[in-house]
């Protein structure tokens, strides 16, 4: 799944979370919750609400140990 | 927030083996991170066109930090335990062209394997060997490992670990090798930083990165939750520009100074056989 | 071809070179040392490579990493050093890497008696490392047999992509004798399966009928994967049944299916003989020595000799066992290959002579020997 | 045909070197079947040293690779001699260099005994190549091989320094009567 907002979209490849909570851990800025809907293997993956308060820092894609999360500029 | 499907995929899923993703490490493995790190250094050397993607072979041995020879989607030998430095040897020579990286645990890499390190660090020999470092043997259930803290509960030490870590980048540094870090997965982009500069040299070139185990280390030291430990390991870690080797003591109560050890240029084993590419 | 006087270590090192092996990793142990100071010399003049390692585990892992790099290797050792190897021998069965590994014998058990020769390493050569596996092993008995097996062992280990292990003992290692040397076309040399496939659709582990997989290498942009733990044809890991059975029998079964180009025996005075001597490497000469003393007594003995130990194709062994009244299995241990012999021939007519001997053992302890039973 | 050959001496003088030249003189340049056995003590100067040839011109007639019935033999030290004369045949060529061996327990065989130190002394300046001397005496007077083959072997052995003093020491004792 992605959210976007006018500048950046967060994109959660779901099945590949593991609920480790470090992405919601170091965003700066807490666009990331909790989430409560399980992938297919059970994990509760998070959810990007507040994604307009994004700045595109990149910590969590880079702080996911399953490559599960990455960040996209958003062209114009 | 409005919620879509995905329409791209991650930037790294060039360079994995994505159908056998999820990957086997647990939830808040700091493996991942590292592995992370360490290919969006190798993408930034492929694409300014300073390493070729078929010239790269991941070599590692046995434990959890071996299993990242499963999800490169590279050259890739999942060898022996301790063994990976060896083998990694072994091609270098054979094939001087090919950036041979090893990446094993502490315990594959200077605990059994010990041996293999010192003498490749002897020889300068032309490899990376990027150690992760998560303070125990994990993949066995916990038992003590060379980094293991003095004191700490492990499945094999259950009256503590009598004996002090092993300071790898010191000994490492004693020897030839011509590149000696230590990094941490709590700041990726440094790991990212180093491996690039690595990528970039000759002989021996070293890194320690330290990571975080929270189902196995962080139990024994009371801090399952990923983050928790994540963050506390974060907050122990001083990054220095240049670190003297008198700071690299490995203890986990003063706190672990992380940087660019030692960073010279002398010629590597293939070199002094006539066999290396410059 | 170029005659030469060369030794029995000397002569593996230049079969290795007549086979194309470029890259040698070793440590050095008496009686084997001498093959890796020759290479030493030669190799890097014809573009090859030779490293002391730190001991024979790297050396032997280092091996397997070149091979995988493309390029044909070897390492040579005694047994010691050898026991010290089993367990990348087992890497090298399961990631079916094409390697030899020469084994000088000397006297053991331990340290034994370093400079002295032996036959007692049968087992460990064949069995010694954990898990289901069968590996050529070829013994010989010349220097000029040194030479020709090692091409055949080279040859062995690329078209079958297995470690093969030649079984060399001190007293061939040290012996000088006339070698013919060929020259470059001379000899067949045999050279890996490469894929015919593109790297997408190159799965590292899936066999032709020949139950051989093409072999991509490093740096060829394959992606190959080398995996030590039970894989599939893509070599990816798997714990099921299904998935070890069909690996381990592919490895064992495609060695044991070429027993018959495998196994090589030689048979002297063979055509009418009652008593048959079975013998291997430098104790077959004494056995020779000691079939025609007898002979000359007017007891019909006759030596078969066994080139192979492993593959075994007990069919041929049972076919000269059956014309014999009793069969005599010489070897310089205390009875190794006796076991295979028993399962070739009815069992009360075979005798083991063990000579259990520093040197190699003289005829007469070998006649003395037979004589007891007749 | 087939000829044993037993030559032993002390570490130091020689003999393994002395062995090499005649089974490559035999084996590449006449083109027997040679085979050659080096035996020393662990020191590398002072124990017996040993070498056992066979030689054929037949493939066949080898099989045990140890002297047990010498055609020719040499001493170049009183190291087991009597243990030796076990291997001799009645008729051997034996050569003893006498410049260290005094007395000799064979009775049967045709022996010569030379100061191999003191001939290689006077003829070539040095006593380490009396193993030459030696060598030239057993080709001369048993005709085992031919001066020629000998001489090449030599050249193709030995660094290109020490030839001329070791040739002029073969051809010493090729003179020896």
């Amino acid at each position: 799944m992605s959210a976007s907002s006018t500048k950046f979209r967060v994109n959660i490849i779901t099945n590949r979370c593991k609920e480790c909570g470090i992405c919601i851990g170091v965003c700066p800025t807490k666009v990331l919750v909790k989430g409560d809907k399980h992938n297919e293997h059970g994990f509760r993956y998070p959810l990007p609400v507040n994604i307009e308060r994004c700045i595109g820092c990149r910590l969590c894609e880079y702080n996911c140990p399953d490559f599960a999360i990455f960040v996209e500029v958003v062209k114009k | 927030m409005v919620v879509s499907t995905l329409e791209s995929s991650h930037p790294l899923d060039k360079y994995l083996r994505t159908a056998r993703l999820p990957h086997i490490w647990c939830p808040g493995c700091g493996l991942g991170i590292a592995l992370g790190s360490i290919m969006r250094a190798i993408d930034k050397r492929i694409k300014e066109g300073t390493l070729k993607k078929e010239n790269l072979v991941f070599v590692t041995g046995i434990g959890c930090s071996a299993r990242t020879s499963f999800y490169v989607n590279f050259d890739a030998a999942h060898t022996l335990h301790g063994r990976a430095i060896a083998f990694a040897t072994g091609a270098k020579l054979a094939k001087p062209e090919l950036e041979v990286i090893v990446i094993g645990g502490d315990g594959d890499i200077a605990g059994i394997g010990g041996n293999h390190l010192l003498h490749a660090a002897k020889r300068n020999m032309d490899l990376i060997v990027l150690m992760i470092t998560n303070f125990v043997y994990a993949m066995t259930g916990g038992q003590v490992a060379p980094t293991t803290p003095l004191g700490l509960y492990t499945t094999t030490t259950p009256h503590g670990n009598p004996e002090p870590p092993l300071n790898v980048v010191k000994v490492v540094s004693s020897l030839n090798a011509n590149y000696v870090a230590r990094a941490s997965v709590t700041h990726p982009a440094l790991v990212e930083q180093y491996v690039y500069k690595a990528l970039g040299m000759r002989g021996f070139r070293f890194i320690e990165i330290l990571s975080t185990c929270p189902e196995i280390f962080g139990r024994h030291i009371g801090m399952r939750d990923p983050f928790t430990l994540y963050s506390t390991l974060r907050s122990k870690v001083i990054v220095k520009q240049s670190p003297s080797i008198e700071e690299s003591d490995l203890d986990w109560g003063k706190g672990f100074v992380i940087g660019e050890y030692l960073v010279r240029d002398n010629p590597g084993y293939l070199d002094r056989i006539g066999r290396g590419l410059k | 071809m170029r005659k030469s006087f060369i030794s029995g270590n000397i002569a593996i090192a230049e079969g290795a070179i007549t086979a194309g092996m470029r890259f040698f990793a070793g440590y050095p142990i008496t009686p084997a040392s001498d093959i890796m100071e020759y290479l030493a010399e030669r190799l890097p003049e014809i573009g090859g490579v030779v490293t002391q390692f730190e001991d024979e585990i790297a050396s032997i892992n280092a091996v397997v990493g070149a091979s995988w790099a493309g390029v044909k290797s070897m390492t040579a050792t005694s047994g010691p050093g050898f026991s010290l190897m089993l367990e990348a021998l087992g890497l090298a069965v399961i990631t079916e890497t094409p390697l030899v590994v020469v084994d000088v014998m000397r006297a053991g058990p331990s340290t034994g008696v370093p400079t002295k020769t032996s036959q007692s390493d049968v087992m460990q050569v064949r069995y010694g490392a954990h898990g289901d596996y069968v590996i050529p092993v070829f013994a010989p008995w010349s220097a000029q047999e040194a030479y020709d097996l090692t091409i055949k062992a080279f040859n062995v280990a690329e078209s079958l992509r297995t470690p093969v292990i030649l079984l060399s003992d001190a007293v061939i290692a040290h012996l000088w004798e006339s070698v013919l040397l060929a020259e470059p076309g001379e000899v067949e040399v045999i050279n890996r399966k490469k894929p015919s496939s593109p790297p997408d659709e190159y799965l590292p582990y899936k066999p032709d009928n020949d139950l051989v997989p093409p072999m991509a290498t490093f740096g060829e942009g394959y992606n190959v994967i080398v995996e030590s733990l039970i894989h599939d044809e893509r070599g990816f890991y798997r714990q099921d049944r299904e998935a070890y059975r069909n690996l381990v029998k592919r490895i064992v079964n495609k060695v044991l299916s070429r027993v018959d180009s495998l196994f090589e025996v030689e048979a002297y005075y063979g055509d009418d003989y009652k008593y048959l001597l079975v013998s291997f490497g430098s104790t077959a000469r004494s056995a020779l020595a000691a079939a025609r003393i007898l002979r000359k007594s007017g007891i019909k003995a006759s030596l078969l000799r066994l080139k192979t130990l492993s593959p075994l194709k007990l069919e041929t062994l049972r076919k000269y066992c059956d014309e014999a009244e009793k069969i005599f299995v010489v070897e310089n241990n205390m009875g190794k290959l006796v076991h295979d012999v028993e399962r070739a021939a009815e069992n009360d007519k075979v005798i083991s002579l063990p000579l259990l001997d520093l040197e190699i053992p003289e005829p007469k302890d070998i006649v003395e020997g037979v004589r007891k039973w007749l | 045909m087939k000829i044993e050959i037993l030559l032993v001496g002390r570490g130091g003088q020689g003999i393994l070197l002395l062995g090499r030249v005649l089974g490559v003189a035999m084996s590449k340049y006449a083109n027997l079947y040679v085979t050659g056995v080096e035996s020393y003590a662990s020191e590398t100067r002072g124990g017996e040293s040993r070498v056992d040839l066979i030689v054929s011109d037949k493939s066949e007639e080898m099989d045990y690779v140890k002297v047990l019935n010498a055609d020719i033999a040499l001493f170049m030290y009183p190291y087991n001699l009597v243990k030796y004369s076990e291997v001799l045949k009645r008729d051997a060529y034996v050569f003893i260099n006498s410049t260290f061996v005094k007395e000799h327990p064979y009775t049967t065989q045709k022996v010569f005994m030379r100061p191999y130190n003191e001939v290689a002394e006077k003829v070539a300046g040095t006593s380490r190549v009396a193993n030459m001397v030696a060598l030239g005496h057993i080709i001369a007077k048993t005709g085992v091989q031919k001066a020629e083959y000998v001489e090449k072997a030599l050249k193709e052995i030995i660094s290109e320094n020490l030839y001329d003093v070791n040739v002029k020491a073969l051809r010493a004792g090729l003179e020896l009567d």
